[in-house]
């Protein structure tokens, strides 16, 4: 991961002072922010309970007598809210949602509900970085994919570097994510505004905000790579794209790992089609990045750990299901003769059925008297595939156990001595 | 006497004499005679009243583990597939404790098939599990001239001149034959002309497809959409 | 052959010290009784609103409060444990083999009489209504026939020893089956007695499953 | 590149690294003239402000539904709602109810087996090629 400070400038985004830009380090700068047009209320974030700014409230005199049977349920409803792009923060300490999401994820006292409320604010919805998430998501989403990347790179140190990002974005990726927001409770409002309660999510189908979130570059090439069939190599996924090994693309539009989802004018309107439910995606995982940097900013490195571990890590993701191969027997004998094993030879352990309509066959794989894997198909040629992908898993999943020590145990007071771990040379390249 | 469970051998020509269903016992005599299709007074898995004795298997060995007083740990691999993160004894690297800590090389490759357990297990019971050498190989292209690596430069320069100029009779299989090499080095190392393998390879080829009727087309798609699904891990 | 096989093993002198983590003693949750909530006894049997006590006066907790996995915990002083008998042999030379086997371990853990063949992760439906537990309660499971993974299988006699493992499970909540409906009717009488019944039962979920790795420190 | 790699989506389970309660919200509706909600108005008064500051993590809504049996609704996680009419009952007959609207999970009520997992079979799944085949 590349080097951050990270606990040195997450103090400045939440008393985000006007002066001095909110990120710096961002590889590219957000957009200058447009200083609110000052209604008659100014709003600002501070992370101290905010002082009163008396927003102006109906007079309750000309109230027709059936509303005062039943009384408006939200009083502290300033009449100039819905100009607001989003609620203003002292609103979060009225909001039961809120209080109720606090709660059910047992955040510590340490978080105020006003971070809370404003993890929830997408940055769609308010484009003010004041305001919105996209720091504390961008700080959120620094800390899970290093947790995440550190995990597997400890537990399965072979993992070839395609397999390792689809495996990072299994966990730490939007569609993830965006289940552990679910998962939360957290319900989406119908469309942004002020009036909205400071405990939905709020983001817009339609204004895409053009928060800029994680590493990597623009790729000048990128409608090249998209259009016609320019090979992206691992080595440049690595330099150039995001932690998922995917294009990082300047205008946020929904990008699929590269290809262009233009939206046919049908689906503009109609609800629910794979773009609106892809921005929706993007802004319940952007939440959640952002709850985990409220975390981390309010409680510590320690807190935001256990956190992730609790909610990100421990989740299940079948590794084996993530290989697709090409030439397994080639590779397989390649790797051997990397390692100086035997060449592998296929034996065939048991077969049935050799004349009928669906035979079965075992077939090992031997390097010298060592069985490597074993496969069974129904045919010779589909079993020694199977039984070389077997192996080469067998290869590449290992793992020094469940409880092997990572880099960030040492971070604790009463770490013991560092011992080296396993690092492997590297992934068999083959044609 | 161990007998593996195989189908009982009962013979069932017809010609055998009502004199097999006086050995058989007394009650299933009555039930015999009384079904016609006993006539044959055969007994065999198929008939109805075939004899409970056979099926009565003693229970596996670990149900009469000794009730010892105290906990303790058995060895007993399952017969099932191995699991991909059992990673081979070989597998392991130099630095990893299991390995340091000389576990028996048998143990964890006996994760797998004890039947076809390692050689390397200790003495005694490598005796009647077949080592790996006894197991026949598969699709083993023992192709004697694969390995013949003396082809000098001259000699492929020969070859592709040889190819160039002729390709009918220069056949790869010819050409093989003569410089002593297998047909992949012969087709690694030349190309025949454009007109000959269109008129060789991909007319004939093109024309026998448009032959196919859908029912062979969809058989070969789905052949090679098997195919993929078994590189993914889906088959 | 199994036979010859694990008679290697037994005389297998060399010391099998596989980097050995330090099982975490310093959780002093004490064993519960078989099966309750450590929070039951703070509660009455029918009690039925979850009382949110705070936690008692352990050494202050570390800075970082947020424990998400254990919400309410209290100790109750555990009550007089069995005596320790010594780790048996055989146990003491395979348990690291068998703790250090990829691929997981299973459990059969008895909770109320019943025997649940469980892994990590699962979650488990009891056939009755567990008193005086609320969602989020955290169970240490201490009843155990068999522990084991791929090749290994610890056998308890009657259970297993409770120091070579940790299970806990989380109360998930509780819920109740579809209605059931019980006609009793008799031959030629055309009353009949519908009789509604639908049972409450407790799910719990097993959080952890730990196999204790260093036998010798279990001991000390 | 020989190896390329197949997307999936991680799965969570409640209560494994972090447990979730899945009752997210209780609406609550009375009526001041009805009878039938009597027992609900004097549950509302008496036992409601302890229950709610017990379960900080469930919103409570109190709203009046007039001419209307009083009835409770949870609403949870999994998006599916269970209602129950609390017509003349007593207040701790209504607090035994929301108790069952707190500990249930939102799904549909069905005969499920006592363990269910989602994890590989930890001895594997038997297949007759492998083993020693059993000495009868």
């Amino acid at each position: 991961m590349k080097r951050l400070r990270v606990d040195r400038w997450t103090g400045q985004l939440l008393v985000a002072s006007s002066s001095r830009p909110a990120t710096p380090g961002v590889a590219a700068a957000l957009r200058s922010r447009r200083c609110l047009s000052t209604t008659t209320t100014t709003r600002h974030q501070s992370a101290v309970a905010a002082e009163a700014v008396a927003p102006i409230y109906e007079n309750a005199e000309n109230v027709a007598p059936s509303d005062l049977r039943f009384p408006p349920l939200d009083k502290t409803l300033p009449a100039n809210a819905s100009s607001l792009p989003s609620p203003l923060p002292e609103r979060a300490l009225h909001s039961p949602k809120l209080a109720a999401l606090h709660a059910r994820l047992t955040l510590s006292p340490k978080i105020p509900l006003q971070t809370l409320a404003r993890a929830l604010v997408d940055a769609s919805a308010d484009p003010n970085p004041q305001f919105n998430n996209s720091n504390l998501a961008f700080v959120g989403q620094t800390l899970i994919n290093y947790h995440a990347s550190e995990w597997f790179m400890m537990h399965y140190p072979r993992l070839p570097m395609e397999v390792l990002y689809a495996a990072m974005k299994g966990l730490g990726g939007d569609p993830s994510l965006n289940k552990v927001a679910m998962s939360w409770g957290i319900e989406a409002a119908a469309a942004p505004g002020g009036e909205v309660d400071p405990g939905l999510l709020q983001f817009s189908l339609e204004s895409t905000g053009d928060s800029i979130l994680g590493f990597g570059y623009k790729r000048s090439e990128v409608n090249k790579l998209q259009n016609s069939k320019w090979r992206r190599g691992v080595a440049s996924r690595v330099v150039l794209d995001n932690d998922f090994g995917e294009i990082v693309s300047r205008n946020f539009g929904v990008k699929h790992d590269g290809e262009e989802a233009e939206p046919t004018e049908k689906d503009i309107t109609s609800y629910g089609n794979a773009v609106k439910r892809a921005i929706s995606q993007k802004a319940h995982a952007n939440c959640m990045r952002a709850v985990v940097g409220a975390v981390y900013t309010h409680c510590g490195r320690d807190a935001v750990k256990s956190f992730i571990k609790a909610h990100v890590l421990s989740r299940t993701i079948d590794l084996s299901k993530l290989f697709e191969f090409k030439h397994p027997t080639l590779e397989l004998a390649m790797l051997c003769s990397r390692e100086e094993f035997e060449p592998p030879v296929a034996r065939l352990l048991s077969e049935t059925g050799r004349l009928s309509r669906t035979p079965v066959f075992v077939v090992g794989i031997y390097s010298g008297k060592d069985k490597l894997g074993e496969g069974s198909g129904a045919s010779l040629e589909q079993a020694r595939w199977k039984a070389s992908m077997n192996a080469l898993k067998a290869w590449y999943l290992y793992s020094p156990g469940e409880d092997v020590r990572m880099p960030s145990d040492m971070l604790e007071e009463d770490a013991k001595p560092w011992e080296p771990a396993y690092i492997d040379i590297g992934e068999i390249i083959s044609r | 006497m161990e007998a593996t469970l195989t189908r009982p051998t009962a013979c069932c020509c017809r010609a055998l004499t009502s004199s097999a269903l006086t050995s058989s016992s007394s009650t299933s005599r009555l039930a015999a005679l009384s079904r016609p299709s006993l006539l044959s007074g055969v007994r065999q898995k198929s008939t109805k009243a075939r004899h409970k004795a056979a099926l009565n298997i003693p229970p596996h060995p670990t149900f009469f583990a000794d009730r010892s007083s105290e906990d303790h740990i058995i060895f007993n691999p399952p017969s099932s597939a191995p699991s991909v993160f059992h990673t081979p004894f070989k597998f392991l690297p130099k630095s990893d404790p299991r390995r340091r800590a000389m576990f028996d090389a048998h143990l964890f490759a006996s994760s797998v098939t004890t039947k076809f357990a390692n050689p390397t297990s200790s003495s005694e019971s490598s005796s009647t599990a077949p080592t790996a050498e006894d197991l026949p190989k598969v699709l083993e292209r023992d192709d004697p001239m694969a390995k013949n690596h003396s082809l000098t430069k001259e000699d492929v320069e020969e070859m592709r001149r040889l190819r160039l100029e002729d390709p009918v009779n220069n056949s790869v299989k010819s050409l093989a034959k003569q410089f002593g090499c297998s047909v992949m080095f012969v087709m690694m190392c030349v190309r025949a002309p454009a007109e000959h393998r269109e008129k060789v390879h991909v007319l004939p080829h093109q024309a026998a497809r448009e032959r196919w009727g859908p029912k062979k087309r969809e058989a070969r798609e789905a052949r090679q959409r098997r195919v993929e699904m078994l590189m993914k891990g889906e088959l | 052959m199994s036979r010859a096989l694990l008679r290697s093993v037994l005389e297998l002198r060399a010391t099998t010290r596989p980097s050995s983590v330090l099982l975490p003693s310093s959780r002093t949750l004490a064993a519960a009784a078989p099966a309750t909530s450590p929070a039951a006894a703070a509660r009455f049997l029918h009690q039925t609103t979850q009382q949110v006590e705070p936690t008692q006066p352990q050494p202050p907790p570390p800075p970082p409060p947020p424990s998400a996995s254990q919400p309410s915990t209290t100790t109750i002083p555990s009550q007089t444990q069995p005596p320790q008998q010594p780790i048996p042999a055989s146990v003491r030379t395979l348990l690291p083999l068998l703790a250090a086997q990829p691929g997981g371990h299973y459990i059969t853990v008895y909770i109320q009489g019943q025997s649940y063949l469980v892994t990590e992760g699962d979650s488990v439906r009891l056939p009755f209504k567990m008193p005086g537990v609320a969602p989020g309660d955290v169970l240490r499971l201490n009843r155990a026939v068999a522990l084991g993974s791929r090749d290994f299988t610890l056998k308890g006699s009657p259970y297993v020893d409770e120091r070579l493992f940790e299970c806990r499970a989380v109360v998930t909540g509780t819920e109740s089956e579809p209605m059931r409906v019980k006609i009793k009717k008799k031959q030629r009488c055309r009353k009949t007695k519908h009789v509604y019944s639908k049972h409450k039962y407790t799910i719990l979920r097993i959080s952890e499953l730990k196999v204790c790795k260093d036998v010798a420190e279990v001991e000390a | 590149m020989a190896i390329k790699a197949l997307q999936t989506i991680s799965t969570g389970r409640n209560g494994v690294g972090a447990f979730i309660l899945q009752c997210k919200r209780i609406d609550i509706h009375f009526c001041d003239w009805a009878g039938s909600s009597k027992g609900m108005n004097g549950f509302i008064k008496s036992l409601l402000p302890k229950f709610a500051a017990a379960h900080p993590q469930i919103e409570f809504v109190v709203s009046p539904r007039p001419s209307k049996h009083p009835v409770a609704i949870g609403h949870y996680i999994n998006g599916r709602e269970k209602a129950i009419c609390v017509r003349n009952m007593e207040p701790y007959q209504i607090l035994k109810k929301l108790e069952l609207l707190r500990d249930a999970s939102g799904e549909k009520l069905k005969v499920t087996k006592p363990v269910q997992s989602i994890n590989e079979s930890v001895r594997g799944i038997w297949s007759p090629y492998h083993g020693n085949g059993m000495k009868v």
